[in-house]
């Protein structure tokens, strides 16, 4: 195989080995059913405990406030429905965004069509809600505020503590999307005013198919999985044990090195923001310029599209992803760069470049090296280019 | 997701440029992804002598338009009126059924270049009929449900 | 460590080996994300629609019917909800049973605070259900039937293609809960009639946390969690890769041997039937004598309960489970013990023993050997016992 440089670490990240040497246990040795009274079910009801005291120390929350989930659009959906559902006798007003991850966007719509209004809260050319805007839509019938930490595409950061406050003043659940922000940067739930929060273990080096919902304590809210006494009764099925504890490895890893990972990541992000504005004309970086996650980096490169982008950055062994149109199922480009105001077009030439832990000085050299003339050779190609040039 | 052929014109696409003083020019878009085809003829004695093409848009788009050229090259023009977009994803060994429009946007990027010449050198082509440059080439409703 | 015997097979499952080996390229080598068009993200892609294959030709179905979930729970919380949502303008009323998983049970009682109709069928002393009572439940505006293929307590299968066969005359949907029985007998879905059916791979020594549900081309239902486009935009959330190629993996060894297992795990149980009843007086089986599934065994044993019985084969290495009420969060003996008939006290003392492919006559010899005079010295210290002793 050639060189490999994976760039794509907020659509999910590589396992880390001491993840899965402490999963491994729980496969076919201890692989107990948690629920069972005998020595096997022991065992692993032993770790999941362990695993929800980590948890919920990271957070600065308490064990009986986790609930382990199968990743972040579950958590989103139970969250969201199961507030809505639970609360529609006070009423059926929620307010969210329109830069939200479709997995709340979505639920959002669904719940609309179900009798619910939504209020979807526009952000300004950097992604970030007006506080002004939202004390503004806040009604008597408002029932849940729902916002994300950070974004996944453009990576900015949202007021969250004054977002938590403003739902506490009037009475309002807070639930935030802390998918991407989860082991980038600190959280405090109680400091930061929140009432549920979604996570997912693959985006911090753990395993897909384990999340988690932070409920805080006398949060009113349904089941969205109903069935066995798990969860405390609250999120029936058998749990994925060895998911759930390579889950909370992860965690330990990202919040024992939690400043250095968020240093060494910034100092490649910014290398990277930089490398590529010096070599390469008509870019526009997407995104806040500080108030963003530490590993993104969200390029808008004028006058080409976004999937030959990946295309040819994959044959040189790069993998990154794109805002464009081309590359998502739906044919419509990103949302969140329609929400920043960007055009069509501009919006199909994004690359998004996520760094990581495992991302060295080099990747990115290469990176920096090979991107430009890509960029070049299909802004020949392309029709677009041909009127900037002859302005010239 | 694309078939070796679809990468090979993606990565050494044929017939890129611009033709001086073309005999016919087309240009279209979908409205949808947003994607660019731009289409430039050389055309004697009704034979089409030289093509070219710039593209802004998905790597289906830009190797859909590279083939094409390839397929139109040194035929007439009613010919080249006969080329359709299955043709050219057949060509091309298969697209993914939601990149078949890039193939439209192809057959569509001919036509508009051929429609260009016929009104400028007052011709008519049965194959033109019903042809609308102007239309949006939004040929993909269908495609989005099945895949 | 002491001897151990794992006879609770229908609780969870050990995984195979080969199934850990299938599934560890894709931690973290081929971790990509499955939706990303570069080559990580195609070799997880390529995965998934490999399994998705086996797990589709192991119930005649074609590949486009077979959605990833977070495990059987979720599939059936899918079912039973997604049916009577999208079909709510046809009719609100569901008919199921009184011995179903909780998973469908507790899901039908949510549905009835709001606002649906269910009925609930009752059974025979063997845990059958009616074909007349259920022909005679259904009504113009009955959407569902959600009857389970096998019980997970008594073992106990339903005659499935009857089911089938009564909910298409009736233009019914008929889900049907397989988690027990798949990988324990031939499904064919079309042949059964079934419409969707929910299956979950730590049942048949897979990895938890990962399930499938069967949904019949053509079939209205609506979606559980929404968000990014996975799963043809029915079943949101990044692919638990790993999860659902072990899941494959798992399904592909059961079908390759099916009969061999089947074989091998009924001659373990009636080897146990046998031998426990040759040596204790007392005993009930529960189930159907014959209609029930290949490992599992339901014994009643008369003037002891489960937990304490649990505790003391614990104690000797032994593992296997109970529908005593001291066993459960809730107090509440089984719910499918009662649906049979059996009083409070005999419910109390029901062990079930489930054997399966590493199980071994030495085992089924120990657990002969250890039962009867743990059953004894239980039996000494039970006021219940004394008067049967009294009357011999
Ligand atoms: C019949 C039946 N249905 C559903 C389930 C739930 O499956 P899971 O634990 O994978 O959520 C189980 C097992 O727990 C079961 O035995
Ligand atoms: C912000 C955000 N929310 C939710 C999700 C969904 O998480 P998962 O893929 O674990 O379901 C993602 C990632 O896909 C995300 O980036
Ligand atoms: S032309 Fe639109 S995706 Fe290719
Ligand atoms: S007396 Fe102990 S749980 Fe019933």
């Amino acid at each position: 195989m050639n060189k490999r440089v994976y760039l794509d670490y907020s659509a999910t990240t590589p396992m880390k080995q001491e993840v899965l040497d402490a999963m491994m246990p729980y496969f076919n040795v201890s692989f107990g059913n948690p629920s069972s009274i005998y020595t096997y079910g022991r065992e692993s009801k032993g770790a999941i405990d362990k695993a929800r005291d980590i948890i919920a120390k990271s957070l600065n929350s308490s064990p009986d406030e986790i609930f382990f989930t199968a990743g972040g659009s579950e958590s989103d959906n139970w969250a969201v429905k199961g507030i809505a559902y639970a609360n529609r006798s006070k009423g059926k007003h929620i307010i969210t965004t329109n830069v939200e991850h479709h997995a709340v966007l979505h639920t959002c719509e669904y719940l609309e069509k179900e009798g619910y209004e939504v209020t979807y809260l526009s952000v300004d050319e950097y992604g970030l809600i007006s506080i002004d805007q939202l004390k503004a839509a806040i009604r008597p019938d408002t029932i849940l505020i729902t916002i994300m930490f950070a974004n996944n595409e453009i990576g900015t950061i949202q007021p969250i503590k004054e977002i938590g406050q403003i739902a506490r003043n009037n009475n309002v659940y807070f639930h935030t999307d802390a998918v991407q922000a989860y082991g980038n940067m600190k959280i405090d739930v109680n400091e930061l005013g929140i009432d549920l929060m979604s996570v997912s273990a693959h985006k911090l080096y753990g395993p897909k198919g384990t999340g988690a919902l932070y409920i805080k304590k006398g949060v009113k809210i349904h089941q969205l999985i109903h069935g066995g006494g798990q969860e405390k009764r609250r999120r029936a099925g058998t749990e994925n044990v060895p998911g759930i504890v390579g889950f909370a490895k992860a965690v330990q890893l990202a919040h024992e090195n939690l400043e250095d990972h968020i240093k060494h990541i910034t100092s490649l992000r910014d290398k990277l923001i930089t490398g590529l504005k010096e070599k390469i004309q008509y870019l526009k970086l997407n995104g806040h310029p500080t108030k963003r996650l530490p590993g993104n980096v969200n390029y808008s490169i004028e006058f080409v599209e976004g999937e030959s982008l990946l295309l040819s950055l994959d044959m040189v062994g790069i993998a990154c992803s794109s805002g464009s149109a081309c590359t998502s199922g739906s044919l419509d480009p990103s949302h969140v760069l329609m929400a920043i105001g960007l055009t069509h077009e501009v919006a199909h030439g994004s690359l998004r470049l996520t760094v990581g832990d495992f991302t060295s000085e080099e990747d990115i050299d290469y990176v920096i090296e090979k991107l430009p003339p890509i960029v070049e050779k299909l802004r020949q190609m392309s029709p677009l280019y041909e009127k900037v040039k002859g302005g010239n | 997701m694309y078939s070796d052929k679809v990468m090979e014109h993606f990565m050494n696409p044929r017939n890129v440029g611009e033709i001086e003083n073309p005999d016919a020019v087309g240009q279209v878009g979908n409205p949808k992804c947003g994607d660019i085809m731009k289409m430039y003829l050389k055309i004697e004695d009704d034979v089409i002598v030289d093509v070219k093409f710039k593209t802004f848009g998905c790597g289906s788009a830009i190797a859909t338009s590279s083939i094409a050229t390839e397929m139109i090259k040194g035929k007439t023009v009613e010919e080249a009126l006969n080329l359709t977009n299955r043709a050219v994803a057949e060509a091309l060994d298969g697209l993914p059924p939601v990149k078949m429009h890039c193939s439209v946007l192809a057959e569509q990027a001919v036509k508009s270049a051929i429609y260009d010449y016929a009104k400028r050198n007052n011709l008519s082509y049965d194959g033109l009929d019903g042809f609308d440059p102007n239309d949006e080439h939004d040929h993909h409703h269908d495609i989005e449900e099945d895949h």
